[in-house]
């Protein structure tokens, strides 16, 4: 069931590589160039083939989505980082905003991500509602196993942006997000633990009412 | 004061697709066998291949390497569990508190000066004697970053991303944990922008530790649901 | 969506190596040993890791289920396959059935592999179904994406060993098989191709009455 | 006569999980880059480890090379797509036959010699002018051998097992087959003991063709499902 056993790590270091470290930089350094959104990057990401995402380690995976994005959003040429062609130097460059050291900490702790939705939440606490089966070919957030399932609204959590319009430059829209509840036999059928309940965090129009 | 648009909603740890997700059984994770090779050669490819790039953008002036080594600086010294300790070692003395947090998360946990890293908000989860809670995201590694720090390798990897939703006693008996059979096991699975802390059950045996002794129990499994808080000082 | 592109191979030879044509061989001349039944042998099969999985050529799989079937049964030692250890042979050897060059068109072509149920079937034609929510950590032959769905009743196809007891050494347990069809649309949602329908073959007690 | 019970219920191409059927979106599977070599030393290692396990077995007294070598030289060289090729002539140009095969594919396919191989019941499914029929296997990959031979590697592929029941049209186009929107598309999945071979439609161009004749337009993919039957002759 699963993928397996956990492998836990006793006393795991904080990385395990030098060049995870300089991986980690490197991704949030160019995150912060402000040329793609945080959903941008998980769809990046998810287009790497499932058989190297499974044998790469998570920081690698980092590093194949952000050659993806550099190349995507024209900051650098393939054949730049394979060392084929000589360099270039894009007019644009004046536009990007470079992370100083001293940015550092106020980018870390940067403001909710939260955005305004027009509209008031179509849901209320205490609401019955389904997920629904939705297969979209680009970015989404509704998990597989919770598609067409029917669970309870806990807690309105707020709006924010869209993925799955914010994934593929068509716009944050920004949507109510709910905490559903389902109990484990509604998300597994009848083998489940009994005393399992699992939540996700929903996007308003990833639900109907049931 | 810096530009916001760049980092609001552009920064988080990156993530993943659900189609991994194993919705069934499958195999145990031990091919070993002839991969060890080349996970060795693999490992220095990356190396080469992560200079190269960080050269390639620090030329162009994307990059300052300085704030490269400043983030690793962070993560390496200053934001770890203990972050997270201290919020559960304050909720646990400190009933006014702990009903903030319990509100509001967010504000009270960056009234501790570690909130809102990443842009995210907070939300902490109360384990009491018949629910324990566990945090998992299935889609890719969503994780409190501002109260744990970076994720240890486990909480990213498929194994724990498709099992914890589906039978968390096999992950908590990974863990030495066992829970009796009548407690309810919820687990919250990171799927939007709102990041989750476990505040663990207080161990009874530590009535007269103060908030500072407290703090120095709270393990990061126990924050994330996989481990709970004994007066044995947890590995940390 | 989904793993990609095919990849379509021209005139694509039935043997892409030389070991391939091995492996094959030695697969079904361990089959015939009698050891192990094909449910039992799609379990070991199944057992392998994801990782491994998706990296492995199809024969690459079937040799490492193959030591796996040899381990479990007794018939090899892990230290015989990869010469750690002298190797043994076990007094049962008689017991086993070798294939002879002279028996493989027979083996071939052997009969049906239907088995007598002892009950009439459930369902008939035209009944509306809908399949179980099952999640077992063994073997089944219910897809994932055709839980919780459905159908209508197409074809009483027979009685057939039961895979999910079979493959776990529970016995055959025969039930009956029905090719159940879906809407696209049922199974997919919304986005669905509107001209698709999917069929399985689902043992009996995967169903219920809808 | 041959003890039946080892290969009743025991042979088959062997099989696998569904566990990485794809529910949602993934990646293209080109990760070429570093992987190359590895492949390279991957394969000579499977020979050598392919060679040690039959040596192995047939000290052992359990394997009989000559056995092994029968077998390949049955798929190289006996059964294959002809065989399927040639139940589909029958078909459209003996009407009686056609009923049978509708009826009792398995009885009407053993009738020409080459039926109930591995001891799989078939069923054949015949397309029309309004319906398309297209067979998978997505825990695995059940094939007619009796009639097509052994599967070719993208019947085997993940990514045809997870697209063919998404998206059938999407992997039609990768095979130059355009369908009017208005077909409907039927998808097999052989998902127990049964197997299907798809009965394509009869080119009307090719109406003064005789069984031979036309035997020799019907190509493997076709009668997958992937193709069409044109009189133009496809690659083998």
């Amino acid at each position: 069931m699963g993928f397996g056993a956990l492998n836990i790590e006793r006393n795991e270091p904080v990385f395990h590589h030098e060049w995870e470290k300089r991986a980690l930089g490197l991704s949030l350094c160019a995150a912060c160039l402000g040329q793609w959104t945080i959903d941008e990057s998980r769809h990046a990401y998810e287009r790497i083939s499932p058989r190297a995402y499974l044998r790469a380690s998570y920081y690698e995976i980092w590093m194949r989505g952000l050659d993806t994005l550099l190349v995507e959003n024209g900051l650098v040429a393939v054949g730049e980082i394979y060392g084929t062609e000589p360099r270039f130097f894009s007019e644009g460059d004046n536009a990007l905003i470079v992370l100083r050291p001293s940015d550092v900490d106020e980018m870390l702790s940067s403001g909710p991500s939260e955005r305004t939705c027009g509209r008031p939440p179509a849901f209320r606490v205490g609401d019955r509602v389904e997920t629904k089966n939705l297969n979209p070919k680009g970015h989404t957030r509704l998990p597989g196993y919770a598609r067409s399932k029917r669970g309870l609204i806990e807690r309105v959590q707020g709006s924010y942006a869209f993925p799955d319009t914010n994934a593929h430059g068509l716009g944050a829209n920004p949507q109510w997000v709910y905490t559903v509840v389902f109990s484990g036999r509604e998300v597994w059928g009848e083998g489940a633990d009994p005393t399992l309940t699992i939540s996700i965090d929903a996007f308003e129009s990833y639900l109907s009412r049931a | 004061m810096l530009p916001t648009r760049s980092w609001r909603f552009k920064l988080r740890p990156p993530v993943e697709m659900e189609s991994l997700m194993t919705n069934s059984h499958g195999g145990h994770d031990n091919d070993h066998s002839h991969l060890e090779n080349d996970h060795e050669n693999h490992y220095s490819d990356m190396e080469a291949r992560v200079r190269a790039l960080e050269t390639l953008l620090t030329e162009k002036g994307m990059i300052d390497p300085a704030a490269i080594s400043e983030i690793i600086e962070t993560y390496e010294k200053r934001v770890g569990p203990r972050n997270g300790a201290a919020v559960v070692a304050k909720a646990w003395t400190d009933a006014g508190f702990a009903g903030w947090l319990a509100k509001d998360a967010t504000s009270a946990i960056a009234s501790l000066g570690f909130g809102e890293r990443y842009g995210s908000r907070m939300r902490a989860v109360f384990n009491s004697a018949d629910e324990h809670n566990m945090v998992v995201c299935t889609l890719c590694s969503c994780y409190p970053w501002a109260v744990l720090g970076l994720p240890p390798v486990w909480y990213k990897s498929p194994a724990y991303r498709s099992r914890a939703v589906m039978d968390p006693r096999s992950i908590l008996s990974e863990f030495g944990v066992t829970l009796p059979a009548t407690t309810r096991i919820r687990v919250w699975d990171s799927t939007a922008e709102l990041r989750y802390l476990v505040i663990p059950t207080r161990p009874t045996e530590a009535k007269c530790m103060d908030e500072r002794e407290l703090a120095k129990l709270v393990s990061r499994d126990a924050m994330i649901g996989t481990g709970l808080v004994t007066t044995v000082k947890p590995s940390p």
